[in-house]
């Protein structure tokens, strides 16, 4: 049975973990309780828009796969600037890595020119290419996926 | 005319510039950091590109990631808005190395009005009156002494890459004259990363004038005649109207004559405004020019009939000016007030879920927003959540309609300044169009203490 | 079972705990209480809300009341027209009823006054008149509650 | 001026009484029917009063029940709003009566340009220009023979008591004539309870064209330009827009002072518009009077920048109108598109909640309606959600700005007809000014050819 303490605790919980809402059924009881927002920074929560926009990455489909039965523990290396993503150096050289390989923490990845710049991309871990989430020349913006590496 | 414009802003302006180019026939790509994703902007853009995370300076601030950008989408002319980069004259400069049309004014011209002091300088040239001051930056404390025996007290030291109401100090006195010349230069450090200030006399009581202009790349300069934003807290302003119940017909047609002569004598080109104090005999003194689109400039569309922003991307599609001075006309009365996400008390910022959002429009009323039912007023940017634009055949229907919008606007989830502005509205002295830059704080004072009395 | 205290401390409990609203329910006790958001701060409510109209009849006290222990079975008369709402036939003359009266079905309860015309409010059953709703002379929408009467 | 006035009607209209009542600080009472409850016009409003179930019949057309609210409410005017009892002499008169003051013309009046056969013969009377057409009502099928032989085909059958497009029947022969005439009758006696009709020349191919009057209670009558309203579907009007392309400034001139002799001919008073067929080659018919506000009074407002509800309030409170026929001065094109809770193909009634209600403002747009974001449209009431408007400096940047408008409306729960208005606002004729009263038969047949198409 709930008293009052229970329910004390169940509020406390609710105020730590910053819950709006919440609600217990069980056996028979039910709670169900509704705080007012009071954060500042009130949580972000989804938001109902109309169409979007084309964005220029569609979502996007793998290159190349390596391998993909377990894709939970899966270090997925993002674009942490916009413009235009080369697996290899210049037009004529190899790929830096191909899906499958295996590559080093701090290995290079892939180029993204961004004003004439040629940002080197390395990998955040030791491991298995996996995918390679974008074609070679293809725009890329900032938080797009490019690599997923198996650790 | 261009294909495709990139639009480097957020928020209500970047929708606004949309809306100049769907009008237009050009396409769009909106720019946004993470947190803006599902932004309106983001969603009735064309295209869109994620270009960083929520600060600005990752993202909207961000040259690099706003020029690859525009790469990527190969647009050929780009709109920076409002605040962000729009005064950038790097951004103009790297577009124009790229081939890209930046929508604005010269690079030149932009360094010359970033730099107070040199625009300041500029304009005396010109032949437009400035208030006394300073021929430069002041380099040392004992030249700030020498100005202030020279010039009296009240003074004004100004941070040269100021603007927008940041980096001022007023110094009424020699005692306060050291501690202000070093908070002044550490503070125009810290916020501009340039310490140079310089000084200028300071009036007490005065109102806020700035004159918009159009100018072609043929030469061609109009003004659309101006606008009073003399209703300001710490220099940033709140209400504005066009046009100044201050002017009479032939102060406009002078005021406005000074202002071409001057956009003339800089080369001046595309959209700006030109900002003047006005004091009680009045006189008018320059005290700096904007070289970009102004938040207010709606105020000004409503009265002409000219939409600023369509005319800023003709100019720089490099079209002539399509009606010459005497074709601006203007009608009738109208009123903008800046509905910021802001306790209207404390001016502390409000961000949030809004989870209603009803402005009724009607007869008069313009709403330009990016707000919706659900939408995030992110922590990150600026407060601004909507204008509320009233028009009217003269200015006290334009009152009465503001009034009767913001009294029946319900925005649930976030406070906003509306209370504010309804007490504005209704205060006799507003009413009566007697006020000046003054103005918000003997309201505010007086308003605190009604509230208090109101809570005992 | 629950007592006044009980639901004291809950609703203490709910202040303290900034609770918007709460639910509780076991053995066949149903708790549900709403707050209204009085905090300042709060992001849910206290915006320029636009004034409710203050509509003509504000929610209605009764004006007489017989016995009120178990109101589950009460037939309500509501106001069918607008007007002004009078308990006897002229200003000098008896009240048609007043609370604890017997009245059958068909009998008339009141007059109801529009465009000059009176018309005659009967009671749709037999039964006892338990509540007077409305004072004599006052204005009566569509819908406004009348009389309550215990069949 | 009034203290206190009672808006009998709802949705978009009431509150516009509303916004024109706040402006002039007069109290307002609404009044709604049990499922308007929540409406904003009874949020909006001072005081309200619930007249009565859904049925409009027992609401909205309730007389006994509009007044009793008026008298318990102790108001001291009436603003009818179009539809429901704003054409009713008979409410006017129990205002009368009631000493309560109707805003709109006087009851005689109202009689008059209720019975369109009567109106006819008084227009053709003050010397305006009207069909051919049967001298009064149409009585037997023997006469109606007599007649057709006398003017030739194509006639049509109108309903004396009609108005707003119903009650008309087109006749191109003497085999349609006998069947023609009896159903007209048998549907006028089952839509107005008058089975009276009579016969005028129709015209196939023809432009509607309006001139907006107001005249104050002192004999000062001026006229507002025209509206031209050809878009119409089955006599239901689309799209309404100011000025019509078809008109020069001479023909404008021309007309309206006609109007303003017929307007000052039958003693008009107060807000009135006179409806006109303009043929081929310009000739002007008048065709009805509407003694009333109409749906598309906003186009007009835009152009003119007169408040045409406050200018009816002000004129029944017995003020003179504060402006000359000079003094009316026309600004650029507007244009009006009704946006309906109806399917955009079959016009199936779409009523329901609204879940997402998103019209963005901007530069030129107005937006005049009741919805919102959970407001529900009532299956009981007319399918007008919303009117959006926008205002240009010319005709191509009103289109413009309304399709940019449309295009970027979210509503989201009903049906909408804002997929028709894309359309039609696409169309080359349209966009050309080339249409007449015929255009939605034909667009309709090519764009619903052009669905299935891309359907197979």
């Amino acid at each position: 049975m709930m008293n009052l303490d229970e329910i004390r605790r169940v509020l406390e919980l609710a105020e730590e973990h910053s819950l709006l809402e919440l609600e217990v059924e069980q056996e028979g009881i039910r709670l169900r309780i509704k705080r007012a927002d009071l954060s500042p920074q009130a949580s972000v929560s989804p938001v109902p828009v109309p169409e979007l926009a084309s964005t220029v990455a569609e979502p996007l489909k793998p290159v190349a796969e390596a391998d993909t039965d377990d894709t939970s523990k899966l270090v997925v290396i993002k674009s942490p600037i916009v413009g235009t993503f080369f697996r290899a150096p210049d037009p004529k050289a190899k790929p830096f890595v191909e899906a499958g390989d295996t590559v080093g923490r701090g290995q290079v990845l892939c180029i993204i020119e961004a004003m004439k710049l040629m940002n080197e991309i390395d990998s955040e871990v030791d491991g298995e290419v996996v995918t390679i989430f974008v074609e070679n020349g293809q725009p890329v913006q900032y938080g797009d996926q490019l690599f997923a590496i198996r650790p | 005319m261009f294909k495709k414009i990139l639009i480097a802003n957020r928020g209500e302006i970047a929708l606004r510039v949309i809306h100049a180019c769907r009008e237009l026939g050009i396409h769009t790509v909106a720019v946004y950091s993470s947190p803006d994703e599902d932004a309106l902007h983001v969603g009735f853009a064309d295209e869109a590109v994620c270009i960083g995370p929520g600060r600005s300076i990752d993202s909207y601030l961000n040259v690099p990631a706003v020029i690859s950008a525009a790469e990527i989408t190969g647009v050929d002319a780009l709109h920076p808005g409002y605040g962000f980069l729009s005064e950038s004259a790097y951004l103009a400069e790297v577009c124009e190395a790229c081939d890209i049309k930046f929508i604005g004014p010269d690079p030149t011209v932009m360094r010359l009005m970033g730099d107070k002091a040199r625009a300041r300088r500029a304009m005396k040239k010109a032949g437009v009156k400035v208030l006394a001051g300073s021929d430069g930056p002041v380099d040392s404390f004992e030249q700030a002494i020498a100005i202030a025996r020279d010039l009296g007290f009240p003074l004004i030291f100004k941070a040269t890459a100021g603007g927008g109401g940041r980096g001022l100090r007023v110094v009424r006195s020699f005692q306060e004259l050291e501690v202000a010349f070093r908070t002044a230069r550490h503070e125009a450090e810290t916020a501009f990363g340039i310490r140079d200030v310089y000084l200028e006399k300071f009036i007490e009581a005065s109102r806020h004038i700035e004159v918009q202009v159009l100018a072609d790349e043929h030469g061609g300069v109009v003004h659309l005649g101006e606008r009073e934003c003399s209703i300001q807290r710490r220099h940033q302003k709140l209400i504005e109207e066009a046009p100044s119940v201050a002017l009479t017909d032939r102060l406009r047609r002078k005021i406005g004559k000074t202002v071409i002569d001057a956009a003339k004598a800089v080369q001046y080109r595309n959209a700006g405004t030109f900002e003047f104090l006005m004091d009680h005999k009045r006189n008018f003194y320059f005290i700096e020019a904007n070289a970009r689109l102004q938040v207010e400039h709606p105020v000004t569309e409503m009265i002409t009939g000219i939409d600023i922003v369509k005319e800023q991307i003709r100019i720089a599609a490099g079209e002539r000016l399509a009606f010459k001075q005497r074709g601006v006309k203007q009608r009738g009365h109208a009123i903008e007030c800046r509905v910021n996400a802001e306790n209207p008390n404390t001016f502390v910022p409000s961000p949030g879920v809004i989870d209603t959002f009803n402005v009724l429009g009607g007869p008069g009323i313009r709403l330009d927003t990016y707000a919706h039912a659900g939408c995030t007023v992110s922590p990150f940017y600026d407060s601004l959540v909507a204008k509320v634009i009233a028009h009217g055949r003269d200015r006290s229907e334009a009152i009465a309609r503001m009034r009767r919008a913001l009294d029946m606007a319900v925005i649930e989830g976030i406070e906003t300044t509306i209370p504010l502005h309804q007490a504005i509205l209704k205060d006799p002295a507003f009413i009566a169009g007697e006020f000046d830059t003054t103005f918000m704080e003997r309201f505010q004072a007086e308003w605190q203490r009604k509230r208090l009395a109101k809570a005992v």
